[in-house]
């Protein structure tokens, strides 16, 4: 793989990491939020990939392995029957409406670019020049727990601050090391299991996933 | 061949092969559809027919609604005149850039505008208000997707740009093309009026948009309008197609380059307009207020374009 | 994938096609000018996948600025008399008006109810006409062939 | 005395003596003689400001005995010509136009071209005392003739108040910022000032810099200091209306530049960045409301800070080129910024003058009650036409090259080395654009609605067209909308030259041309407006020619619109300018906040029977509302408080003076 192949690539697996947190803005309909996520699984895989390639390590590889199980794959498919188990399935009315959320998306990718200038002159290289991007996916899943009101979008929020957690780290890093991928994996699916566990109860008590209603749970 | 003649030949070849590429996409759809559909000619001989009938002039109407017709088809004959299209040696290659080409557009939108508002029906400026509405919404995007095309090449100039995806093919899959591609190919469905922003092929005058503008229009006026949308569609496609995959376009004006730029044109506005056909028979059309959100995305889309050309590279 | 109807038969030549203009292209706004909505229902089914009317060049349009033939369904009642010859002017000549079934014709089981003013040509001058109660959409399709010479 | 000299001596006196004739003559005279001696003012001022641009050469004066104390300086150099020029393109149409525009008063009359001569003096001063005494007089005529109707119209009163509040405090700060600059450069000429410019603190040349960029910026109506722009422009009389939209608020601009790059000679970055954060938030906040405004010169109004906050991006991209050291962006963007000047002195000026036309032979300018007056105005719709494609920024017209060349500079100014101009210009970029699309919307509307289509009011109806003077005004500014869009390359050296005065941007010749092409040197990219023009008039010829071949032009039928076969059409069924904008206000909820009202009245019988359904929605300016409204608050309640101290007792007001006496003797020993 000739160095500028290897460039553009990482920067497309990235990119698309980030396109598809666009996507969850920019949806209303909660299937195509969470098949947003699902690809943004692969593309991170497709990232680990590519730099395990060009570092020629096996360990990245594995760690991509397991990056399509649990993020393409197993909580896209949680989700998805969660999704489609009843209730509205669509985010109909965010907080903040959609092209606004849009642009506020947008201007969080400037400040993420704009802040982590420093971090990437420290060691310029194809890599670490996409660690903007990983930063600006964690802003954005910040922004769709702080704007939307479904429980779902709420978990898509937070897989989205993971995904970008995880993307950084395989930039920055070369890739954590696989035990650590291993437990934050596990835990990620813990963790949404324990969210589905909740988003039924949720819906037995309220009829719904509409996160304003626990604010009726105050006194 | 001088360049004056290539730039002929370009407004003949887009005049001739726009209604086809209308009529192939009908055809295409209506294939999917399981329809065996209209002939792919039949554009031409619905314009052949309406160059024949009767011209109509509503009453209380001016010189606007008069005007209309030529100046959208004028401008848009001047922007196929202009684009690199066949050869890169275009008559006009120094008149107009690819902004020059997007007001010139602009032009043509904003004179049917005027034309659907001049008869004064309540269609008519429902029509008009919705197509500005989407102009206005759509020209950041268009414009923000010509800057991230332009700074690669570091000039707007159309041929500077296809130049310099030909000298450097490997440029065409990095992010920033990729997304400038996708946000000007969503543009491209709000300018050229198809699915899911407006639906071509309504009868319902409440949900139309570039129909409901032309509503009035009768006979030659008519095929100039409809002409002229075709060859807006036409236009389109051969922009995406050759500042995205300029390969085959001639860069001499030898005869037989500029023919075979023309083939290789002809053979990828085709595939996009099969792309189309099959895009459209797949999607709804959205409510009115939804397209501003598709529009968002896309010039989210066309912003990381022009973002990432400076952070990534 | 629904089989189109056969398509044979082509335009018959006995008399002077009306619609020499036209050239294989047939634009047609749909006047209802008082119809049962039966009419309406075969016109549909001729526009649809089966019958498939558009492959003879053969369109619905949106605005009799655009249309060639009026095509008029229905006996015409007092309130669509006016609507009805408003809409032939508005439309550019040369045009063809066509009467979609027997309603159309002779007004059929509306003849001398209260409300209908008269069949479609005591209104306008008709140059086709189509029988049937509902017309069958293969005479549709017969109809307009004979009128595109397709 | 120089040629120059000669044209400035001759518009004083010109100026003078028109508005003695305007006082002194009988009314029938003194309308053709005052608007013959204007004509001939301007046409003097032109005639210098050309001669300027086309030598380069600077023409300088000294009065000494003009003014008191100081005396009266003048210099006339390429950047105050434009502005000059500018000036007195639209103060000829003006003058020609004001013979036939029914002055609301004597006084009106001999005003405006003591307003006119201010104008074309301020861009020529050339010591703080000049500047600041031609400033005040510009300021006063112009708040007197805004004031001109307040006897019709109370709301002219409201709007003569904000302005002179809002001129009188910006003209405070920038007296301040021009003070505290001659107090440090130790004389008061600007050819001290910018001597010793280089040698003061940064402290001092951005508190300078602060201060006069906030006074100018209230001139210029640059958002949030555009209060009074809306209210004022609307209730002066129009020719006045399209001078103080055309050229005074232009003066702003040249304030700016002409203390921020030339006396001061440019500065840091954040200098640029703020000029271009206030452009862009004029340009977007001034376009929306002129979008939803059905008030035709309301909307011109709101437009004028729009075509402002373009300006003054292309002027903050110039200092942030300039800042970061590449002078040939800079050099670009500035041309870019003074094309526009001159470019929308003209279009403005145009559709100011249509407005007045408009207002004069109906008597509204509300855009929905009018409409169709194309057919019975057909001069003042075509120009009004020609004007509105301008500012649309369509080719062949002029708008559009000042548009190209802006865009030029903003795409080319981004360099991968700096994150804010990475992340600056794109949006920039971006704003231009959104600015531009909703512009063609905006004059959309204005056009389409109150020209085209049914009239909507018996008003509209009855309009004719106006005198032959008014005509030929307007004629005038459309043919040098449609000149200038054609053929910008005569303006290529003038520009050069103008840019050139300014030392933070110099560089050689920033525009080259060879007549037809205009090539940006340091940029790959090049524009020929008159290729674009010919080739749409050779494809009309053309397409005309083929039409009439094929026998597709025959005679036209006039029909009955065609209405879905409903018996008649009413003008009640046309789209209005409020309906025609709703989407777009839609979109913007959020910006706009727009109030709505729906109020349904029922019939008596039952709840079922609507009698009548009432819908009113108005936008109000936010800035106003919530940043204004808190201020005034403020200073009433400290006016009430300070009412307390006066009880209109004599005897308290001398102890006041006493115990004042007392203090100052106390602190001054």
């Amino acid at each position: 793989m000739t160095e500028t192949a290897y460039a553009q690539l990482l920067d497309l697996g990235a990119g698309l990491v980030l396109v598809c947190a666009f996507v969850v803005v920019w949806r209303r309909g909660l299937v195509a939020i969470v098949r947003a996520l699902a690809v943004q699984g692969f593309a991170l895989a497709a990232v680990a990939v590519v730099l395990g390639v060009h570092q020629h390590a096996l360990e990245p590889v594995v760690v991509a392995a397991l990056v399509v199980a649990v993020k393409g794959v197993a909580v896209p498919r949680v989700l998805l029957r969660v999704v489609r188990s009843g209730g509205e399935a669509r985010e109909s009315d965010p907080l903040i409406n959609i092209p606004t959320s849009l642009v506020g998306a947008a201007v969080l990718t400037l400040v993420a670019y704009a802040t982590t200038r420093g971090v990437v002159a420290v060691s310029p290289s194809p890599a670490t020049r996409a660690i903007p991007i990983g930063l600006a996916v964690v802003l954005i899943g910040f922004f769709v727990l702080a704007s939307r009101r479904k429980a779902i979008t709420q978990v898509v929020g937070f897989l989205l601050i993971d995904n970008g957690i995880a993307l950084v780290a395989f930039l920055a890093t070369a890739g954590l090391p696989l035990v650590v991928e291993l437990g934050a994996a596990l835990d990620l699916l813990l963790a949404v299991l324990v969210l589905q566990v909740l988003a039924a109860r949720m819906r037995t008590k309220f009829g719904g996933l509409d996160l304003d209603q626990l604010q009726e749970l105050r006194d | 061949m001088s360049r004056a003649v290539v730039g002929f030949l370009q407004v003949v070849v887009l005049v001739a092969g726009a209604p086809i590429l209308a009529g192939l996409v009908r055809k295409v759809r209506a294939r999917l559809e399981g329809r065996a559909g209209p002939p792919i000619a039949q554009p031409w001989r619905d314009l052949r027919k309406l160059l024949g009938k009767e011209r109509i002039v509503p009453e209380h109407t001016s010189w606007v609604f008069a005007v209309a017709p030529l100046v959208v088809m004028c401008s848009v004959g001047l922007v196929a005149a202009i684009v690199p299209f066949a050869s890169t040696r275009t008559p006009f290659g120094s008149a107009g850039d690819l902004f020059a080409v997007v007001y010139l557009l602009l032009l043509g939108t904003v004179f049917l505008a005027l034309g659907g508002l001049d008869p004064g029906t309540a269609f008519g400026g429902m029509g008009a208000s919705r197509e500005m509405t989407l102009a206005a919404l759509a020209e950041p995007t268009v414009l923000l997707a010509v800057f991230a095309l332009s700074v690669p090449a570091g000039s707007s100039n159309l041929s500077a740009i296809v130049a310099a995806t030909l000298a450097h093919p490997a440029r065409v899959a990095t992010l920033q093309s990729v997304l400038a591609l996708a946000a000007f190919a969503v543009v491209t469905l709000a300018e050229c009026g198809r699915l899911p922003v407006d639906n071509p092929s309504t009868h319902l005058e409440l949900t139309m948009i570039h129909e409901a503008m032309v509503l009035e229009y009768a006979g030659p006026d008519l095929a100039l309008v409809e002409l002229a949308s075709a060859m807006r569609l036409a236009v389109f496609a051969g922009l995406l197609a050759n500042l995205f995959f300029p390969w085959g376009i001639a860069t001499t004006t030898s005869p037989l380059e500029v023919v075979l730029g023309m083939a290789a044109l002809a053979g990828k506005v085709a595939c996009l307009g099969v792309a189309l056909a099959v895009f459209e028979v797949f999607v709804a059309k959205l409510r009115l207020f939804r397209v501003p959100e598709l529009l968002a995305a896309s010039f989210v889309l066309a912003f990381l374009a022009v973002t990432a050309s400076f952070f990534l590279t | 994938m629904t089989e189109p109807a056969s398509a044979s038969e082509p335009g018959d030549g006995s008399r002077p096609a009306p619609g020499e203009f036209l050239g294989g292209s047939l634009q047609i706004r749909h006047v209802d000018a008082g119809s049962c909505n039966g009419c309406e229902l075969e016109v549909g089914s001729a526009f649809g996948p089966v019958y498939d009317a558009e492959r003879f060049g053969v369109r619905l349009v949106a605005s009799p600025r655009h249309a060639d033939a009026l095509l008029v369904s229905g006996p015409v009642t007092k309130n669509m008399a006016v609507p009805l010859a408003k809409t032939l002017e508005a439309t550019p000549s040369p045009k063809l008006v066509i009467a979609l079934g027997d309603c159309a014709r002779d007004c059929g089981v509306f003849r001398g109810a209260y409300g209908i003013e008269g069949a479609v040509g005591d209104v306008v001058a008709v140059d086709a006409d189509i029988p049937g109660c509902p017309p069958d959409p293969t005479e549709i399709l017969r109809a307009l062939r004979r009128l595109t010479g397709r | 005395m120089s040629f120059v000299g000669a044209c400035i001596f001759t518009a004083c006196v010109a100026g003078v003596l028109a508005c003695a004739a305007g006082l002194a003559l009988p009314a029938r005279w003194s309308a053709p003689v005052v608007g013959a001696l204007s004509t001939v003012m301007a046409a003097a001022g032109l005639a210098g400001g050309v001669a300027v641009l086309a030598t380069g050469h600077v023409w300088a004066g000294r009065f000494p005995s003009v003014l008191p104390l100081a005396g009266v300086e003048l210099s006339l150099d390429p950047l105050g010509a434009i502005f000059v020029v500018a000036t007195a393109a639209v103060a000829i149409a003006a003058s020609v136009y004001g013979v036939g525009y029914a002055a609301p008063s004597r006084a009106a009359r001999a005003l405006v071209p003591l307003f006119v001569l201010s104008l074309l003096l301020v861009p020529a001063a050339a010591s703080v005392t000049t500047f600041v005494a031609l400033w005040e007089v510009m300021a006063l005529t112009s708040l007197l003739l805004v004031a001109a109707e307040h006897r019709h119209r109370p709301e002219a009163r409201d709007a003569a108040v904000w302005y002179g509040v809002m001129t009188h405090a910006g003209l405070v700060v920038i007296l301040l910022g021009l003070v505290l600059f001659a107090g440090h450069a130790g004389g008061e000429s600007f050819t001290a000032l910018r001597a010793a410019a280089g040698e003061m603190s940064p402290l001092v040349r951005s508190t300078v810099f602060v201060l006069t960029f906030v006074g100018f910026a209230s001139k210029a109506g640059a958002v949030p200091l555009h209060v009074w722009l809306p209210r004022a422009h609307p209730e002066a009389p129009s020719h006045v209306s399209a001078l103080m939209s055309g050229a005074m608020v232009k003066l702003g601009v040249y304030g700016i530049v002409r203390v921020g790059f030339d006396l001061l000679g440019g500065g840091p970055r954040w200098w640029g960045l703020v000029v271009l954060a206030v452009g862009m938030v004029s340009a977007l906040f001034g376009i929306l409301h002129a979008l939803v405004s059905s008030d035709l010169k309301r909307l011109l109004a709101y437009s004028t800070t729009e075509n402002v906050g373009l300006i003054l991006i292309g002027v903050g991209a110039a200092g942030v080129s300039a800042a970061g050291g590449s002078r040939t962006l800079a050099a670009v963007a500035m041309a870019a910024a003074l094309l526009h000047v001159i470019n929308h002195a003209l279009f403005k000026g145009l559709l100011f003058l249509g407005a007045g036309s408009v207002v004069s032979a109906t008597g509204t300018r509300d855009l929905d009650r009018l409409g169709g007056l194309v057919r019975s105005m057909p001069v003042t719709g075509a120009t009004f036409a020609v004007g509105a494609l301008a500012i649309m920024a369509l080719p062949p017209f002029n708008g559009f090259v000042s548009e190209w060349l802006l865009l030029q500079s903003l795409v080319h100014s981004v360099s991968s080395t700096s994150a804010t101009l990475a992340v600056t210009m794109p949006v920039a970029v971006a704003v231009v654009a959104l600015t531009g699309g909703l512009a063609a919307a905006t004059f959309v509307k204005a056009f389409g609605t109150g020209f085209l289509a049914l009239p909507r009011s018996p008003a509209a109806a009855d309009a004719r067209e106006v005198p032959p003077s008014m005509q030929a005004a307007m004629i005038a500014l459309a043919g040098g909308c449609v000149a200038l869009g054609v053929a910008p390359t005569v303006l290529g050296g003038a520009l050069d030259r103008a840019v050139g005065v300014l030392a933070a941007v110099r560089d050689g010749s920033p525009l080259r041309h060879d007549g037809v092409t205009l090539s940006l040197s340091g940029i790959r990219g090049s524009l020929s407006p008159l290729m674009v023009a010919s080739g749409l008039v050779v494809g009309a010829v053309v397409l005309l020619g083929a039409l009439r071949a094929v026998g597709a032009r025959g005679p036209r039928r006039r029909a009955e619109n065609w209405g879905c076969g409903r018996s008649v059409q009413t003008a009640r069924m046309e789209y209005t300018a409020t309906s025609f904008a709703e989407p777009l206000q839609r979109v913007f909820d959020d910006v706009l906040r727009p109030d709505h009202d729906v109020d349904v009245s029922h019939r008596a019988e039952s709840r079922y029977y609507v009698e009548a359904v009432a819908y009113r929605t108005a936008v109000r300016d936010a800035f106003e509302t919530h940043a204004y409204a808190p201020v005034l608050r403020a200073v009433r309640w400290w006016g009430r408080a300070a009412r307390r101290l006066q009880n209109g007792s004599v005897h308290r007001y001398l102890a006041y003076a006493f115990v004042a006496l007392i203090v100052v003797l106390v602190v001054a020993r």
